[in-house]
């Protein structure tokens, strides 16, 4: 066991998948000599040399694409995008392209690629450095959708990710790089997509989060554990395939829920949630499904105060969740 | 060995072309255009919702295929390149299951649309509708070739439609920056659907290329030996390490963009005519006439061989079944959890 | 009043708005002399010249970035994307361009654009003429997303929508184009974006839905009408803003709620109405939320039984609709 | 009146640039240069945390802001663009407002980052931070102002890393087809963040232009008399009819791409230290006491009052508000429902 933080996590992991696989190539912006502008790549140059640690133009994408070609001849290509806000670009090689390629080559072909991509906001990067963009991939038939926060789940999702042989959109949230700290196994290990987790267990309310909100839920939640009341927060991980059954356990249990999401919250993640939640456990409930989600105002402006309007945090979390819970 | 018959001069044996090869181009230009004709009579009987012809373009597609070696080049071509897959291996049957969307489509399984050519076995990378796509692709297939130490040229061909895409620039870009294995073949007919190539593209296709520092040639899409002349100078400079090239050849699309068009609206018959007498297949065969490689009775037979061959395995796809109705929930992610 | 169907509204209302306001261009691929692959556009070359209607190159985002560039500077475009499937490349510029410069610059700039696009399948259009694209737009802040499927809704909201301020994303679906007609006032007239309507009213069940959906929802309620089940059908027609008023009065009536809807069923736009029902209206009801949605398939295959499969019917609706009537 | 004083050659005057525009260019640089060290101060002080550097592009930026005019022309510039902007009708005040963020910064009111500009009023369309967007609002605008007849030329800026996104692919087609009143700046600093010139564009930059059908010019950025020159040329054939012009600017630029870099790890000390002795601004005052106009003690005064302007205009945006936190809820869309 060693103690990392997100960014180290995600580096070390990446490294030495790269070190014993020589399939594996990253391409994208800066990512070789300023070993990425997190450093998620730093040294790669050095040690795997140019052909490997590829810095492309600056061409979304292209990025998308040439690593979609990559994928299709073997190899097992790990894409930087900047910041997830600059993906865009790439939207039509990863949903046309990428998503839809084995579907539509009936199995013939795969394309085993993972998109790399830090998300979200808190760190004074405005409008175009802020955006979650999970939901808009989610959404894609053909694409599966993590964002673990916890460092020893970024380790084995991101392996699980490089040997899965779909497309695969890895969402880092770039606040958590530091601030998330944690011991990661040493030894090399696989943490299978698509499984939530119990973050913390409780008995009187369900909090279904990811990403940095969930760092805000753990909070909160433990803030109201002196008030006797007794939080279970789920980490969903992975945003598709979604574990809804861990989540309707938990809600089977407690029968209150709140899904907290950064991302704005109309057809954010959490409407899926609730509506799955709604489908099948509404007779389970006492209390209304509550989303705390982003307003519905670009993520997110810059101005300190500004910032701060947007972003929910754990004194607003622990309120929302005191008062569910008093439902 | 050079010379002249019958009076023709001979640009083919300098250019490494055998009898069996003009024989075999001249056999795959008129399946092609066969098969185009019957995808037509199923689309006016209501038997094929969709087509996608060919005609006009067989001397660009075919002796562009030529250059390359085929198992193992690689190809991402466009939903116009019948002419292209026939002669790398697609049967007139296979194109058929496709038109009908049969189990069978070794492109999809009856999945897409017709002529969205793709297969594994025949290194032809599988397209999509959304134009441009493939050519990102091939670069990244051509990166990955010279990564791996393959001795591999790629393919990758577009209508000049398709020059105004991102992700055509992109792959330009990417292929001049690396130097990559890549041939990039415009089949340009001067309309994208109904617009005229002064709206689609400033200045000239093939002059973008020095832009992206490496050369870019013209040439007439309709005389098969040239299109073969130029291709192969590219796959060889490619394969030689020496880098991509833009060949642009310029032809015609004989019959509307698809049967969902109608190109009276933008094209005058005139024009269309005036086109036709430039059809690449005849003008093949005044020179294999000239030549002497081919006699006017050896190319009625041809003609007539191949048109019953496209009938016989059309009405063999035409028999084929459709797939499962749940097979549909199949392959949106690998079954089996292992690689591609 | 004249009898029209769908694309006949568009053609002639976009027709006389262009003829009363020059202001108005239209741009796209083959808008001019082929008059629109739809031909919605038809006859317009000649009557309006090449500088208003503009045959672009193939090239989605130089359509949305050319149109945003001309709404700045005091034009109204109205682009046309050929089709929605291919709207990808043009993502970046609509979201993060078209819905945020009003925003981002303090409401100094304003981007009054219109895209108009035909989306939805059932007409043999395989992977990539098919699909819908709604629920990825109305998740982004600043963007109004409509799609009308009346012909007196499409002339109303057209002509709202080129008066908007703001851009409006204008979606049409395909297969209604000829399939549903009625009449049209000959008058010119508004329709307010942002507003659902009953399109038939009923007691036992909400049934909410747009587009084809819609046609096939009140042909299944019809039938259901013989066995006296009374089902009320709420045509959304606007996708952002989402009238929950209009949907929540309704399930306060009937206490079921079934919501139909083409796309992709995950994250698509039932989840949000899914969502919005369960957080505000939990205890009146007295079934689940159900959601019929497209599976997590690519949209949508195009062999006949494949996208038959895909695609739900009247018959397969009548039988939910049963279902849930009597849970 | 084409002389030399002091022995230096008079470059300007066959330019038509006066005395006056001389000095307010100079004091335009200064005003760039002390508002980015100041700025830079501030990061240091943990009071600014995020900073764009414009050191080593003014005479660029100065230069090609000079041949437009301003009040009819318009401007879609990109992040690095301080002196611009300054030569536009930005005050230093309006500057710091933006790095702080607060409610009076003119180009969002302090939603945006800092160093995205815009100005309804000074014809600046507002920026973003996804590169090379703003070159198709550019096309479009400039299509707009054809279309309405109106007497103007639209110019847009961009780095040698922005002509690789399909966006300028776009625009320089659509203003190649359309012969649009547009001029294409490119700032060329060899480095996109840190990935060089050599990875980032194959071939050259301004050769692209042949290939869209449009002159395209290279010139040295460091120079003001020759990016107005080259830039007056390009501004007269637009406003004349006769199309855009791609002009491709080399410089280099001083500092880190942005607080948030180290540029230690991509670029060695020695070629930061070669590049500035190239600096645009003491190169600019030997050309303006070699010609008599301005004498060494005159840039001193300059150069003082620059700097002391700059730290007073600075204190005052430190003293400005901050925005409302509800004021974040506003202007999603249009509150008068009325048009833009
Ligand atoms: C991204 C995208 N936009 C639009 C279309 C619709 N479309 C299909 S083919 C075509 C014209 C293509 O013209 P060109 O590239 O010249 O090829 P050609 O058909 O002439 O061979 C268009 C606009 C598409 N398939 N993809
Ligand atoms: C679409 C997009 N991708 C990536 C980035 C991150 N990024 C910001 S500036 C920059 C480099 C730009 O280089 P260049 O265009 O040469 O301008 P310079 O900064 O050198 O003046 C990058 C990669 C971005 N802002 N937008
Ligand atoms: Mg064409
Ligand atoms: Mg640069």
């Amino acid at each position: 066991m060693t103690v990392k933080n997100v960014v180290q996590a995600v580096h070390d992991t990446l490294h030495d998948e790269m070190a014993r696989d020589d399939r594996i190539v990253v391409l994208g912006e800066d990512v070789g000599a300023r070993g990425g502008v997190f450093r998620a790549t730093m040294g790669f140059l050095d040690e795997f040399g140019p052909e490997r640690v590829i810095d492309t133009p600056l061409d979304e994408c292209l990025i998308a694409g040439v690593a979609i070609g990559m994928a299709v001849d073997g190899l097992r290509p790990v894409a930087e995008i900047q910041f997830a806000d600059f993906i865009f670009p790439a939207f039509n090689q990863i949903v046309s392209e990428a998503a839809r390629l084995r579907y539509r080559s009936n199995g013939d072909f795969g394309c085993p690629l993972v998109i790399r991509a830090p998300y979200g906001g808190g760190v004074h990067g405005a409008l175009y450095h802020s955006q979650s963009v999970e939901a808009l991939f989610a959404h894609v038939p053909g694409l599966k959708v993590v964002a673990p926060s916890d460092p020893a789940d970024v380790k084995g999702m991101l392996i699980a990710a490089i040997e899965d042989p779909d497309p695969v959109m890895f969402f880092e949230h770039k606040k958590t790089y530091r601030l998330v700290r944690g011991e990661v196994p040493d030894e090399r290990y696989t943490t299978p997509l698509g499984k939530a987790k119990v973050a913390r267990p409780g008995s009187d309310l369900t909090v279904v989060s990811y990403g940095l909100m969930l760092q805000h839920s753990l909070e909160a939640a433990e803030r109201l554990a002196t008030e006797d009341i007794d939080v279970e927060v789920i980490d969903l991980r992975s945003i598709y395939p979604l574990d809804i059954d861990t989540v309707l356990g938990s809600v089977g249990k407690t029968s209150k829920v709140m899904i907290v999401y950064e991302d704005n919250r109309f057809l954010g993640v959490g409407a899926e949630v609730a509506a799955q939640i709604a489908e099948n456990a509404l007779f389970e409930l006492d209390g209304p499904i509550v989303r705390i989600g982003g307003p519905h105002v670009p993520a997110m402006p810059f101005s300190p105060p500004l910032e701060h309007w947007f972003l929910p945090d754990a004194d607003r979390l622990e309120q929302e969740m005191r008062k569910l819970a008093e439902f | 060995m050079a010379k002249k018959r019958s009076g023709g001069t001979d640009r083919h044996s300098e250019l490494g072309l055998k009898r069996e090869d003009l024989v075999s181009m001249h056999r795959t230009m008129l399946l092609a255009r066969f098969c185009d004709e019957r995808q037509w009579a199923f689309n006016r009987q209501g038997k094929a919702p969709f087509v996608v012809p060919v005609s006009g373009h067989e001397a660009a597609q075919v002796g562009s295929a030529w250059a390359f070696e085929a198992g193992k080049d690689v190809f991402c071509p466009y939903y116009r390149d019948m002419a292209l897959v026939l002669a790398l291996g697609f049967t007139p049957r296979d194109v058929f299951l496709g038109l009908f969307g049969k189990a069978e489509d070794p492109s999809s399984g009856g999945r897409q649309m017709p002529a969205h050519w793709g297969s594994r076995r025949l290194n032809i990378i599988s397209g999509s509708s959304p134009i441009a796509t493939q050519v990102l692709h091939a670069a990244g297939i051509a990166y990955a070739k010279r990564y791996k130490k393959e001795d591999a040229v790629v393919g990758t061909w577009f209508g000049e439609g398709g020059t105004s895409e991102g992700d055509w620039h992109g792959a330009m870009n990417f292929a001049g920056i690396h130097k990559l294995p890549l041939v990039f073949v415009c089949e340009n007919n001067q309309y994208a659907i109904s617009v005229h190539e002064s709206k689609q593209v400033a200045g000239r296709v093939y002059k973008r290329a020095e832009g992206y520092g490496f050369p870019g040639v013209e040439a007439d899409g309709n005389d098969v030996l040239e299109t073969f002349r130029v291709t192969k100078e590219a796959v060889d400079r490619a394969r030689a390490g020496d880098g991509p090239t833009l060949i642009e050849l310029r032809t015609y699309r004989f019959f509307s963009h698809t049967s969902d068009d109608d190109d009276r609206t933008y094209r005058t018959r005139a024009e269309v005519e005036q086109a036709k007498r430039n059809d690449p297949i005849p003008r093949f065969e005044r020179y294999l006439v000239e030549t002497g490689i081919l006699s006017e009775d050896d190319i009625a037979a041809a003609r007539a061989e191949a048109k019953e061959e496209v009938a016989r395995q059309a009405a063999e796809a035409q028999e084929a079944d459709f797939p499962d109705p749940d097979s549909a929930a199949r392959h949106v992610f690998a079954e089996d959890g292992g690689a591609a």
